[in-house]
């Protein structure tokens, strides 16, 4: 459906080398990551050559209070092994408030994916500032073991 | 279909050491609306971008992306790249394979490869759904407002004037001056304040560029940056300003005395006064609770005295509305009361009194003409007791905050009743000496080495009258010893605490206040002047305890920023900002109580209904206060506020992208 | 007899001319079916009824008089009035250009299996009047009839709680049957008085908020987003519940927001009065952390 | 109204007066009392100085019993007042305190009941309007030094009256015709069990509250604690002899005689004649026979 996702080739099949099959399985983390502190941490992990499984895509939000709901649930249907929405601790928000919103909203949330049946270790918020590059290496690292130790997600999916 | 071009950065081997970068850029052109992708060794030096900008001519490229380090890094080098190339900026995504692959995946140089084509795969997903953006402009009013005449006040008007900007000062008293105009002495010169603050009033009430309001409030104020509406209210002043030549025989003849504000209650006043001889505007006011004219009806004399008949009594407040470009908010402090303290006497007994209230009595213009009379009986103290943190450092009753002043003001005050009373003993209570500033270290050592002050390390546990003398006995914590002290007078170093109205205003401001209700400054460190609304800076004491000097070093900072801002004649707002489609919205406003920036308001759009035209509410952004922080596009349920540059479909793409 | 003062009132607004319509119930096909009705002739009040069939939730008729002529009046029960509340309070409905007429409702009564005629007074309640709160209006210009005592109602969180038991299997095993019915004919958002956009995200297109296919995962995606949306707004009317032709329990998504927002951020009953902000609309700077 | 009584040790001993008079008002005031059975050390001064869970325990034992009868405790001392406060305060406050206690007491107090002093229960709480309508004489304008000492009002949460400048008493006695002399020394240290310990220290804080007294012009000082009262009233003599020059004569009363005695009671049945210091001539000044 939306941009018409068929057509485009899947990394699976980029990776289609022999030696691709012998790795182990990798855990598809879709993690939305406010610009201001945790899309800094994140590159600050990198300046640090801080090593962590490559399992996380981040996609980079203005404010985490930018981030929808409904972008979760959607990356869960596309096929997405777990989500993470990360931004600045409460009272840092560049935006003054933005975060205790994202707070709210993903308590709620939290909870509601869990009541329909989707292990919470799957659905993470964290507050990550710019300067916590290990923080960010240990919460993407610890997420991916633990849904590692759950497997793929099949729940909510609606791709193959 | 677009024509996306994807440019594939080796970043030496920063990336390419661990990313296939040849692989990644071959993918990628096999990615539907790729019309061109290609790696090379460093993407951001000149031929680099040169590279870019032929192969948008060459393959006619409509879009953009780049694949390399963090946006937070290069978005801006490729963005204006890309625009000398002929594209609009922001038709253009970064994939940030370094910061976030190669750096951080060394050990698995496979799923390293597949990270970067999965981040190219989301980069090409976004930059199909980017639209050109454009920064919007607006105009600035060349007008600042200036709330608080103080010193703070005073120097950031002064500040902007010279800059040729014209400002307004609102005074909620009769003349300008604030704190410092009470104050005799300024440590650690010892030079008189009204000898340094005079001139300012004066320049002040001089200057082709200012405006004084005194005697009047800001009630109201709209807009925004560059373009604030503020409505003062003028309150009846009963005095024509344009007749009145400022006499004083009004003043004179007035039969009516109060206890004068100015002078701490100390010294009396008459009900039309001017607060101080210095006063600026040096024209009376009546004060109406207490004029036997307004209370009774009868009386009127001033009326009758004046020369130029300047006295209305008819007189009514005055609503003035008017358009700034800039607000600096000085409003200043109060002092703490200490009535909270009962082992103090809850502010009951007469000779115990606050440094402001010294101030008076040492002023050779105050009640006891510079003569240091103790209140109860006019008796001249020959030992003085100076407790210090009253109200500060002490969360019980009073605040958790340092004041910053006072230990410095008591060792002026010590040292000048030393002086002023030859043979005279002081005493001072404190818990630490705080003496942070250019010569007030020794300052504070000329006080006890010179001036013999007595500095006795503890807390005052309880001041009791005994006979017409008071009894202090506290702790000295250095030796362990209780200590009792007779002494004449008791000098308290009250709190400096915000203004009790900084609250309503900031609400009128829309800016914040702290949990001891300062107002919040923008940053702590980075940004001290300003405020969370842009256009609004700070100065002096309303953002949190401080003595003259740093007060008007930060009117300076302020006064330079609102020069900044003024110095423009428009101002270029973010494009990435947050718009409404009309059509859509239903105006339901939940989107305005969550914008922190106050950017979204109502507005009224007529449509055509079953062949009537109807007006209908809707959610309109407000480009030049939005900062774009996206927080109003969630809470829509509609989905018909958008985050230009982060829309909704763009980030769904994204989503889809990477999820394959 | 509430019926004869609903005529009379409606007849008084309609004749002095300060109402151009009046919203209410009339008696439908069946004996066991009351539905709503739009008068605006004084002739024709004698139509209205007020019996234990009177289910509908009148409150969002009102969007559809936005932009007419004078005042429009219409009956409310305890749900209603909430509706009213949350439409006023969404800028929907103008509180000025309507008049309420309020009812005190002792709940209405399931339809019967068959259609002869019975004892009305033998149906069960309808589950949604079963768990009411707020059986006497919470706003109105006018009341007919007396106050009903608050009736003792069970524990509305009990069935969330139930579910709650559950393993995250189980969980999502259940709530698949159940998504796996919906027919996404939308008549819980068409009933919703807090479903009160002027375009749904999930009808506007280009968006691709919901993909169009009926399949259990969109149905799903499509749950759970309502159920966001009316986060700390839902007036608990169960009039989605009611409308579903499926059956669905919806009202188990809605009262489990309803009941983390209680924990989370304190007590929170939507449409109860005109001041409480929505619980997405606000927050506090001590709210509960949990993602430290 | 009914409490359960805990008069403590002084009130047996050399409190005896104030237990007297304490009996005498509630009577008046229609006060029930009932003493709690085999009460114990309220712990005062020695326990939570060496042991804090004693500290506690020692109290709560006595609130336990007065539990089981669902009775508020009145302590006329304010010593024995302070300690079970203490323990009250504490035992609502912590779960896990009130565990620790009931192990070691062996019965649970559950912090149902509370305690209250003699000036809280006959002044606070009645007011004074029911002091004045129970008066049937006058104190005939006496100049009365209202003392406090520490114990009824620190700390601040224990405390039942103002910390710097308590009026209960003050308010008492000028309700009952009395002119209560305003001084700063209402709070001060009694010297407590100093001036047997310490002597010079000890004796020194006496003699500084009564030539304070003495100062603004008090003929008679009321006090609400036993503590303070054998202080001020046994010392006086020791003073005399000690400080040259000094001649102190300031009869000291427990509020609760100044008020049986207004109520009509004969001051020796008041126990006004146990006193150190001759009380009958001030008595007799204001026709209080």
């Amino acid at each position: 459906m939306s941009l018409n996702s068929e057509a485009l080739p899947k990394s699976q099949e980029v990776t289609a080398a022999p030696e691709a099959s012998n790795q182990p399985w990798e855990p598809k983390i879709v993690g939305f990551a406010c610009n201001w502190c945790t899309y800094a941490g994140a590159d600050l992990a990198g300046l640090s050559r801080l090593q962590y499984p490559p399992s996380i895509r981040l996609i980079r939000v203005p404010c985490s209070g930018r981030t929808n709901p409904q972008f979760i649930i959607r990356a869960f249907q596309r096929g997405a092994d777990g989500v993470l929405v990360a931004g600045c601790h409460p009272g840092d928000c560049h935006y003054s408030t933005g975060n205790y919103f994202t707070r709210r909203r993903f308590l709620l949330m939290q909870r509601l994916l869990e009541y329909m049946g989707i292990d919470p270790a799957r659905f993470q918020a964290r507050w990550i500032s710019g300067s916590e590059g290990p923080k960010f290496q240990q919460v993407v690292t610890q997420m991916t073991e633990d849904i590692k130790a759950l497997g793929p997600n099949r729940k909510m999916r609606d791709v193959e | 279909m677009r024509r996306v071009g994807v440019f594939v950065c080796h970043c030496g081997t920063n990336i390419n050491g661990v990313v296939d970068c040849e692989k990644v850029a071959k993918t990628a052109a096999g990615f539907p609306n790729v019309a061109f992708a290609t790696d090379y060794k460093y993407m951001c030096t000149e031929p680099g971008q040169d590279l870019i900008k032929n192969a948008i001519k060459e393959h006619n490229l409509d879009r953009v992306v780049v694949a390399s380090c963090s946006p937070r890094m290069h978005e801006p080098t490729f963005r204006a790249c890309i625009e000398s190339g002929g594209l609009n900026p922001y038709l253009f995504e970064m994939a940030n394979l370094r910061e976030q692959c190669s750096w951080v995946h060394a050990n698995n140089k496979e799923l390293a490869t597949v990270k970067a084509i999965d981040l190219v795969r989301k980069a090409v997903a976004k930059v199909v759904k980017n639209e050109p953006l454009q920064k919007s402009r607006i105009s600035i009013t060349k007008r600042a407002l200036v709330i608080g005449g103080g010193v703070a006040g005073i120097q950031a008007a002064l500040d902007i004037a010279d800059a040729g900007n014209p400002v307004t000062i609102v005074e909620k008293e009769p003349s300008i001056g604030g704190r410092m105009a009470q104050i005799d002495k300024t440590f650690p010169t010892i030079d008189c304040s009204a000898c340094i603050l005079g001139p300012k009033m004066v320049d002040a009430a001089k200057h082709p560029n200012i405006e004084i309001i005194s005697y009047a409030q800001v009630e109201h104020v709209d807009g925004y940056v560059g373009n604030f509406e503020v409505t003062i209210r003028k309150k009846a002043r009963s005095v024509d300003l344009k007749k009145c030549t400022g006499c004083g025989t009004c003043q004179e003849k007035c039969p009516t005395k109060v206890d004068s504000e100015f002078d701490m209650k100390l010294g009396k006043r008459k009900a039309i006064y001017t607060p101080f001889p210095q006063a600026v505007p040096n024209k009376p006011v009546i004060d109406r609770v207490n004029c036997t004219k307004f209370k009774t009806g009868k009386c009127g004399i001033c009326q009758k005295v004046c020369p130029v008949d300047a006295v209305d009594y008819e007189q009514q407040d005055e609503l003035i509305i008017e358009k700034y470009g800039a607000i600096v908010v000085a409003t200043g402090y109060q002092q703490f009361d200490h009535s909270a303290y009962g082992e103090y006497g809850y502010g009951k007994y007469p000779d115990v009194i606050t440094g402001l209230h010294l101030e008076r009595l040492i002023n050779a213009s105050g009640p006891t003409m510079g003569k240091i009379k103790r209140p109860s009986d006019h008796k001249i103290p020959e030992t003085v007791a100076f407790i210090q943190c009253v109200g500060s450092r002490d969360e019980a009753k009073g605040h958790a905050y340092c004041s910053r002043t006072c230990c410095m003001y008591t060792a002026k005050h010590a040292t000048l009743v030393s002086e002023k009373i030859p043979g005279s003993k002081s005493y001072v209570f404190y818990m630490d000496v705080r003496t942070p500033g250019k010569g007030y270290e020794e300052f504070y050592k000329r006080t006890t080495d010179e001036y013999g002050a007595q500095y006795i390390r503890g807390r005052v546990s309880k001041i009791y009258e005994k006979g017409d003398k008071l009894v202090v006995r506290g702790e000295d914590s250095l030796i362990g010893r209780p200590v009792e002290v007779e002494v004449d007078m008791v000098v308290l170093a009250v709190a400096m605490e915000p203004q009790s109205d900084a609250g309503e205003l900031a609400r009128i401001l829309g800016i914040s206040v702290d949990k001891d209700k300062w107002f919040t400054e923008a940053h702590p460190k980075l940004k001290p002047v300003e405020t969370h609304t842009a256009g609004i800076f700070l100065a002096g004491a309303a953002q949190g305890p401080k003595d003259i000097p740093d007060s008007v070093a930060q009117a300076g900072a302020a006064a330079s920023k609102a020069i900044g801002l003024l110095s423009k004649v428009e101002m270029e707002t973010d494009a990435m900002v947050s718009s409404v489609d009309e059509s859509r919205c239903s105006g339901c406003l939940i989107c305005k109580g969550i914008c922190p920036y106050k950017a979204i308001d109502a507005k009224m759009i007529q449509e055509r209904v079953g062949g009537k035209m109807v007006e209908r509410q809707v959610a309109s952004v407000n480009k030049s206060l939005c900062q774009g922080c996206g927080a109003c596009t969630v809470a829509c349920r509609a989905g018909c506020l958008n985050l230009l540059g982060f829309t909704n479909e763009q980030i769904l793409a994204e989503v889809e992208a990477v999820c394959l | 007899m509430i019926t004869e003062k609903m005529r009379t009132a409606a007849k008084d607004l309609l004749e002095k001319g300060e109402v151009t319509t009046v919203i209410g119930w009339e008696k439908g096909t069946f004996w066991y079916n009351s539905t709503p009705v739009f008068i605006s002739k004084p002739e024709e009040v004698d139509r209205l009824v007020f019996d234990e069939f009177c289910a509908n939730n009148l409150a969002k008729y009102l969007m559809d008089y936005r932009n007419a002529e004078g005042k429009t009046a219409v009956f409310v029960k305890g749900c209603d009035a909430r509706g009213v509340n949350r439409l006023v309070q969404d800028y929907q409905v103008n509180r000025d250009k309507v008049f309420l007429i309020g009812i005190p409702c002792s709940g209405m009564k399931e339809a019967p299996k068959t259609a002869e005629k019975q004892d009305s007074s033998k149906l069960p309640l309808l589950k949604k009047c079963q768990e009411c709160a707020t059986p006497n209006p919470v706003v109105y210009d006018l009341l007919l009839g007396d106050p009903v005592s608050e009736r003792q109602v069970p524990d509305r969180f009990s069935g969330v709680e139930a579910i709650e038991g559950k393993t995250a299997d189980e969980k999502y095993a259940y709530w698949q049957s159940m998504h796996s019915q919906c027919i996404r004919c939308y008549a819980c958002r068409n009933a919703c008085p807090a479903c009160n956009c002027r375009e749904c995200c999930f009808d506007a297109n280009g968006l691709n908020w919901l993909g169009k296919q009926n399949n259990v995962q969109e149905n799903q995606m499509f749950a759970m987003t309502r159920a966001m949306h009316v986060a700390g707004r839902c007036i608990e009317c169960g009039e989605c519940e009611r409308v579903c032709p499926m059956g669905l329990p919806i009202m188990e998504i809605n009262r489990k927001i309803l009941k983390d927002i209680n924990e989370l951020f304190g007590p929170q009953d939507a449409g109860m009065s005109l001041e409480d902000k929505p619980a997405l609309g606000q927050f506090k700077l001590d709210d509960p952390e949990k993602f430290m | 109204m009914k409490y359960a009584y805990y008069p403590g040790c002084s009130l047996h001993s050399t409190g005896i007066e104030y237990d007297i008079s304490s009996k005498l008002v509630a009577k008046r005031m229609g006060i029930e009392l009932k003493e709690i059975p085999d009460w114990n050390c309220c712990g005062a001064s020695a326990a939570h100085t060496t042991n804090h869970m004693l500290g506690l325990a020692l109290p709560a034992r006595n609130l336990a019993i007065a539990e089981k009868e669902g009775l508020d405790v009145l302590a006329p001392c304010a010593a024995c007042y302070n300690r079970m406060k203490t323990t009250e305060l504490a035992v609502k406050a912590s779960e896990q305190t009130k565990q620790k206690i009931a192990n070691i007491t062996e019965m649970d107090y559950q912090g149902n009941i509370g305690v209250k002093t003699a000036l809280e229960v006959f002044v606070k709480d009645a007011g004074l309007e029911a002091v004045k309508a129970l008066a049937t004489k006058t104190l005939g304008g006496m100049k009365v030094a209202a003392y406090y000492g520490c114990l009824l009002v620190r700390p601040h949460d224990v405390g039942i009256d103002d910390m710097e400048n308590p009026m209960l008493m003050d308010d008492m006695v000028t309700a009952l015709g009395g002119e209560a002399v305003q001084w700063p020394f209402k709070t001060e240290c009694c010297g407590a069990s100093l001036p047997t310990a310490k002597g010079k220290v000890g004796l020194k804080l006496v003699y500084d509250i009564l030539s304070m007294a003495q100062s603004v012009g008090a003929e008679a000082i009321v006090t609400a604690c036993p503590l303070c009262f054998v202080n001020l009233d046994m010392r006086q003599s020791d003073l005399n002899k000690k400080v040259s020059g000094s001649s102190f004569k300031i009869p000291i009363f427990y509020f609760t005689e100044l008020m049986a005695i207004a109520f009509g009671e004969k001051p020796a049945s008041a126990g006004a004649g146990k006193h150190f210091v001759n009380t009958s001539e001030i008595l007799a000044k204001y026709n209080l026979k």
